[in-house]
């Protein structure tokens, strides 16, 4: 089940004091919901993974048992009493090793258990903070780990060939479509996943021709270009906040009165609503998701969308967007504008299936195997729909799906639904 | 009174009063029916009592309002005269004997003598321990002495009524005269308790009744109580039991469900709770019973009945009435003190929580963190 | 002093002291910690949030469309198991006039034999729940020794009062003592375990849907 | 508990339960079914059976209603012993239904009876010889003297 347990040189070599400290942090809402448990186990039945696997260990409410643990001895009501009678063991660190594969590998934080929690427990937001816990006691995977140290320090994820404003300059010249970069004041301020400029640039390339064609006074900042926040997925807070704190400082130094984030889910979480948190105070500026920023302007009668031909399509609805952050119908919308047939899936809008990727898991290698295992519970469902076409809104998703498309010899390949905004655009903008 | 004829069997003395054979069918008939015992067995219980010896009897009263013993007289079948006559011959009775003083203890050490180990001990009341039993005297002997002595020749003891059964009234808190139920007293010989505050009248001569006819103790309960009449509860036997399964119960004595003979449960009856054959056997030759005319059982025939809480609160309710002070009331201030105390433990909780959280941020001096 | 005395008497009070206390301390400190306020600006208004939460308080008491596949069997038997619980409890007449010697009040309740099917169904429903959580392997991993207390605890004082009424098993002073003693147990046990979870339900579902709805997002 | 009691006049003595609507009372028809078992039982030469009414919990109204389901039959007999005791034959042949009063005319026992004939009635095969014997000796007798007899008459 598990390769390795990678110990990343966190904060403490000392498991059972993160997780003291831990315990000790948790507040009356997280308190709350870990007293709420009855031990149902419906949760199970909202996860992908204990659906394709039938594996008990993969039940939401499980991957919190050490947590649970922790709070009942460090800081419950009769935390005296079970410290003195025993009745609850300090958790030690091997036991905790056991839950690395629980909470990272197997879980895509795509927050389906809190939806069926007949307590109404929010699992996912448990899950968030267990991780939290995971990463002080040093036990997030390699990759995330790395990922996140790099991005806090350097403000990408990974270092790369080129220095990603340039490249990003490129993909303008490539695509013919005006990159504005560093202006000192904008209406708005764009930024991209780090996904998009190495992997799609055309989706780089249909922001800018979307916001060309809108005429919206926008600019990037190359000192906050990526919008992906690697110490989400890793559970390093602090790092969370300083990433975050980069595209905050850099909409308030262009004056932006909004930040777009562009098609990728966790980002949306992060920023549009754990940012503030973190920042300790409300944002100047209102954050958007880009979906959500075009089916305003559509609304709005700004933008013209010309009806757009093909074949029937099926949308995967992006978990951190659509489920946990509430951009449902704004994608339908945009479809129904462009006149495109939409195939549903039997699971979709707040209810459809993670892509498998989320949540950081797509990056870690250990957990490719039981990944694609579980794909197929998403595959087969999107095959069932009869599209041939798959449309989504998250670099994430597409990145998964292009990776299972190779591994699976798949007959479906993700496209971007910005994309396919902006290749169906009528009226040309009155330019920059 | 001397004894009438010694050791004439019952047929005998039947057919010396003129009682046919039929007749005399009819009469054990009669008394099965009121032992609740199978019809068949009345013809039966005649063929055996044909030629039974008639058992000697003492019926010795102590510490007791003389209910039980007015309940005894009243007993319709089989009727006291009847008893008395033929099946039994009651040696000893300070109430219905002519005789008194010297004469009356000489009738009954006689009594006793001659038919030593084989006589019935019939009593009713409690016996009083206290003051060296001198609450109860009677020729300058006390009870407990007369019960003592007695019990020794007894064949077998029918306790009669709630009093001798278990203690009864004088029983009840505070108990003043230390009064004790005959079993507590006597252990050394079969104890039948016929309880009841009195008994049915047909329970008593039907105890007696079998007794004599089969020479053995019935199959008693746990609290020495014949099956036959205390098998089972009044609840299980009433003829409301219908109304209180469909939900209608007389919420007051004279409300529209009392008129309609609904149950009385609301009303404090205790029939749920008390084995006795009022419901079947009824009283006064079968007229009626205490929940036919329209007022709950008392439980007057189990342990304890006087000091079971009102006679009119239902079974169900709980009485923590302090005196004058209602339930309701107190459990408000006890639910109030008890929150009390839970709120200050959960604040002690929760303070060291927080108070933990703020000295692990502030050595950091880093943002607040929290979740 | 006999055991109905006590069982009733002191027992209940001490019963109902240490339930009160402990259901007071358990909210009270977990409520009390730190509340932590959302800076992030909320999708919807207060009203209409606030509102979101107490709907998902009723909804989530039936599983969405797309989970009742899954879920609806064990759910409903959960749920008919606790309405036949609250019947009986609630609507037996017996139990009402308990309840007004206690609290002073009372109200109407159903026929006595109607309870007694509703209780014996009631009964078998709550033995297929154990059957549930002893087979399914979902279950079995995450229960611990207060999931099956509790369970024994409830089924005790069911069963005790079933054969109260019944009068099977012994006279009916020992039963009732024996099934008010269960009670008392059950209201001590209370605040130790998943009991607490009656205090917790609604609340609980409220609070997160309504953060749910603060978001928009589905719940 | 206050019970404000308006007249004791206001309390009925005897119940009378509201009017059944059709349909035989459930006392009522668990004594038919018995009495259907007894009489096959006794048909086929199985001993007499005896039903006890006072043991069974019946409200009056069921009492009525007993009696005339089962109806009258043509053979009533009354026999003198200790009271008078009256053996009504019912509209359902085999079924008697017997109440056994003393003295001073108490109900003392109620029955019904399955039976070719009510065992009270039946003479013992003693009893007749007895009999038999006593009128011997009446009729050696009335050849000589007439003489006062003083055994049990038999009414």
């Amino acid at each position: 089940m598990k390769e390795g347990i990678v110990e990343s040189p966190a904060l403490g070599a000392n498991v059972a004091g993160a997780m003291k400290g831990f315990a000790q942090e948790i507040g009356a809402l997280s308190a709350f919901r870990l007293e709420s448990c009855i031990h149902c186990g419906i949760c199970a039945d909202a996860c992908h993974y204990y659906i394709a696997t039938e594996d008990p260990q993969y039940t939401p409410i499980w991957k919190v048992e050490p947590f649970k643990q922790a709070y009942k001895r460090e800081s419950s009501a009769f935390a005296p009493l079970f410290r003195l009678f025993g009745f609850k063991r300090e958790v030690t660190a091997d036991q905790l090793a056991q839950w690395q594969h629980l909470l990272f590998d197997s879980c895509n934080m795509c927050g389906r258990c809190s939806l069926i929690c007949p307590m109404g427990i929010d699992v996912a937001a448990l899950i968030e903070q267990s991780r939290h816990a995971m990463f002080e006691a040093g036990l997030a995977p390699k990759e995330l780990y790395a990922k996140a140290a790099h991005q806090q320090l350097t403000g990408q994820p990974e270092s790369s060939v080129e220095p990603y404003r340039d490249q990003l300059l490129a993909i303008g010249v490539r695509f013919g479509v005006s990159m504005p970069i560093d202006k000192p004041q904008a209406e708005v301020m764009l930024c991209v996943p780090r996904t998009d400029i190495e992997q799609y640039p055309s989706g780089v390339a249909a922001l800018a021709r979307v916001m060309e064609n809108l005429g919206i006074s926008c600019t990037f900042r190359s000192d906050g270009l990526i919008a992906e926040n690697y110490g989400y997925f890793a559970g390093a807070k602090e790092w969370q906040r300083v990433i975050s704190l980069r595209l905050i400082d850099q909409a308030i130094a262009c004056g932006a009165t909004t930040l777009l984030i562009p098609e990728c889910g966790h980002a949306y979480t992060a920023l549009r609503w754990e940012a503030a948190d973190l920042y300790g105070k409300e944002l100047p500026f209102r954050v958007l998701s880009v979906t959500e920023f075009l089916a305003d302007e559509l609304k709005a009668g700004r933008l013209k969308l010309a009806k757009a031909a093909g074949p029937k399509v099926t949308f995967q609805d992006p978990c951190q967007l659509v489920r946990k952050g509430g951009v449902t119908e704004a994608p339908r919308e945009l479809l129904k504008a462009m006149s495109v047939e939409l195939q549903e899936m039997e699971n979709h809008g707040g209810f459809s299936f993670c892509c498998n990727g989320g949540g950081g898991v797509i990056d870690i290698k250990q957990a490719a195997p039981l990944r694609y295992r579980i794909m197929e519970v998403k595959m087969r469902e999107i095959d069932a729909t009869g599209a041939p076409t798959l449309l989504t809104t998250c670099s994430d998703c597409r990145r998964t799906f292009d990776d299972a498309q190779v591994h699976f010899n798949w007959d479906k390949k993700p496209n971007s639904l910005l994309e396919l905004v902006a290749s169906n655009l009528l009226e040309a903008g009155t330019g920059p | 009174m001397q004894p009438l004829v010694d050791n004439v069997a019952v047929g005998e003395m039947l057919r010396l009063h003129g009682i046919s054979r039929r007749g005399f069918i009819k009469f054990c008939t009669a008394a099965a029916s009121a032992m609740a015992l199978p019809p068949w067995m009345g013809p039966a219980m005649a063929q055996q009592l044909q030629n039974a010896p008639r058992p000697s009897v003492i019926y010795l009263s102590f510490q007791e309002c003389t209910g039980c013993f007015e309940s005894f007289t009243r007993s319709f079948a089989p009727t006291i005269e009847s008893l008395i006559f033929n099946v039994i011959s009651l040696d000893y009775d300070d109430t219905l004997m002519a005789a008194a003083g010297d004469a009356a203890e000489s009738a009954l050490a006689k009594a006793m003598h001659d038919n030593f180990g084989k006589y019935v001990l019939i009593i009713d009341g409690s016996v009083p321990t206290g003051a060296g039993g001198g609450y109860c005297t009677a020729g300058g002997k006390s009870a407990v002495d007369t019960l003592r002595d007695a019990a020794k020749g007894a064949a077998a003891i029918i306790c009669v009524g709630t009093c001798s059964a278990f203690g009864g009234i004088p029983f009840a808190d505070p108990n003043p005269t230390d009064a004790w139920p005959i079993s507590a007293i006597i252990s050394d010989k079969p104890i039948i308790n016929v309880s009841g505050c009195p008994p049915i009248p047909e329970v008593i001569t039907g105890t007696l009744l079998q007794y004599v006819t089969t020479g053995k103790v019935p199959d008693l309960d746990e609290h020495l109580r014949p099956k036959a009449f205390f098998g089972t509860t009044i609840h299980d036997r009433c003829y409301r039991r219908p109304f209180y399964d469909q939900g209608k119960f007389a919420k007051t004595f004279d409300d529209e469900g009392a008129r309609n003979g609904w149950c009385l449960y609301e009303l404090g009856c205790k029939g749920p709770t008390t084995y006795n054959a009022c419901a079947t056997t009824k009283w006064n030759g079968g007229t009626s019973f205490p929940i036919e005319s329209g007022h709950g059982c008392i439980g007057c025939s189990e342990p304890g009945f006087w000091d079971k809480g009102s006679l009119y609160s239902p079974l169900s309710a709980t009485d923590w009435g302090k005196a004058g002070e209602s339930s309701p009331r107190q459990v408000l201030e006890l639910a109030a003190g008890a929150i009390a105390g839970g709120a200050v433990l959960g604040l002690a909780s929760a303070g060291s929580g927080r108070l933990r959280q703020y000295r692990s941020e502030h050595p950091l001096d880093s943002e607040p963190k929290d979740s | 002093m006999d055991l109905l005395h006590f069982a009733r008497g002191l027992g209940l009070k001490i019963a109902l002291g240490v339930f009160c206390l402990g259901v007071t301390w358990r909210i009270v400190s977990f409520a009390l910690l730190r509340i932590r306020r959302e800076y992030s600006r909320p999708r919807e208004s207060v009203f209409k949030y606030v509102l979101g939460g107490l709907i998902t308080a009723g909804s989530r008491s039936w599983p969405h469309r797309e989970f009742i596949g899954r879920t609806g069997a064990g759910e409903a038997l959960g749920y008919s198991y606790h309405l036949g619980l609250f019947a009986v409890v609630l609507l037996f007449t017996p139990h009402i006039l308990f309840l007004r010697s206690l609290f002073g009040f009372a109200w109407p309740g159903l026929p006595s034999s109607l309870i007694t099917i509703i209780s014996v169904l009631t009964l078998t429903l709550f033995l297929a729940v154990l059957f549930r959580r002893l087979t399914s392997r979902v279950m079995r991993l995450l229960s611990n020794f207060d999931d099956y207390f509790s369970w024994f605890i409830t089924m005790l004082v069911m069963v005790t009062g079933l054969a109260a009424t019944s009068h099977v098993g012994g006279p009916y002073e020992t039963l009732l003592a024996l099934h008010i003693l269960s009670v008392d147990v059950l209201l001590i046990w209370f605040p130790f375990g998943k009991l607490m979870h009656a205090f917790y339900i609604f609340p609980s579902r409220a609070i997160n849907g309504a953060l749910l709805a603060r978001k928009g997002a589905t719940s | 508990m206050e019970c404000h009691l308006s007249r004791l006049t206001d309390i009925g003595i005897r119940i009378e339960p509201p009017a059944r609507t059709g349909g035989l009372g459930g006392g009522v028809a668990a004594v038919l079914s018995e009495l259907v078992s007894m009489l096959e039982r006794v048909a086929l030469g199985g001993k007499p059976a005896t039903i006890d009414l006072r043991s069974l919990p019946m409200s009056p109204q069921d009492r009525i209603e007993l009696q005339q389901t089962l109806g009258r039959g043509e053979v009533q007999a009354t026999l003198t012993a200790d009271g008078v005791s009256t053996l009504q034959e019912t509209g359902v042949s085999g079924v008697w239904w017997i109440e056994h009063r003393d003295r001073h005319g108490e109900l003392i026992a109620e029955l019904i009876e399955v039976a070719a004939i009510p065992q009270i009635l039946e003479v013992s095969s003693d009893e007749m010889i007895a009999s038999a014997q006593a009128l011997r000796e009446r009729l050696s007798i009335s050849h000589e003297a007439p003489v006062k007899t003083d055994h049990a008459t038999l009414s």
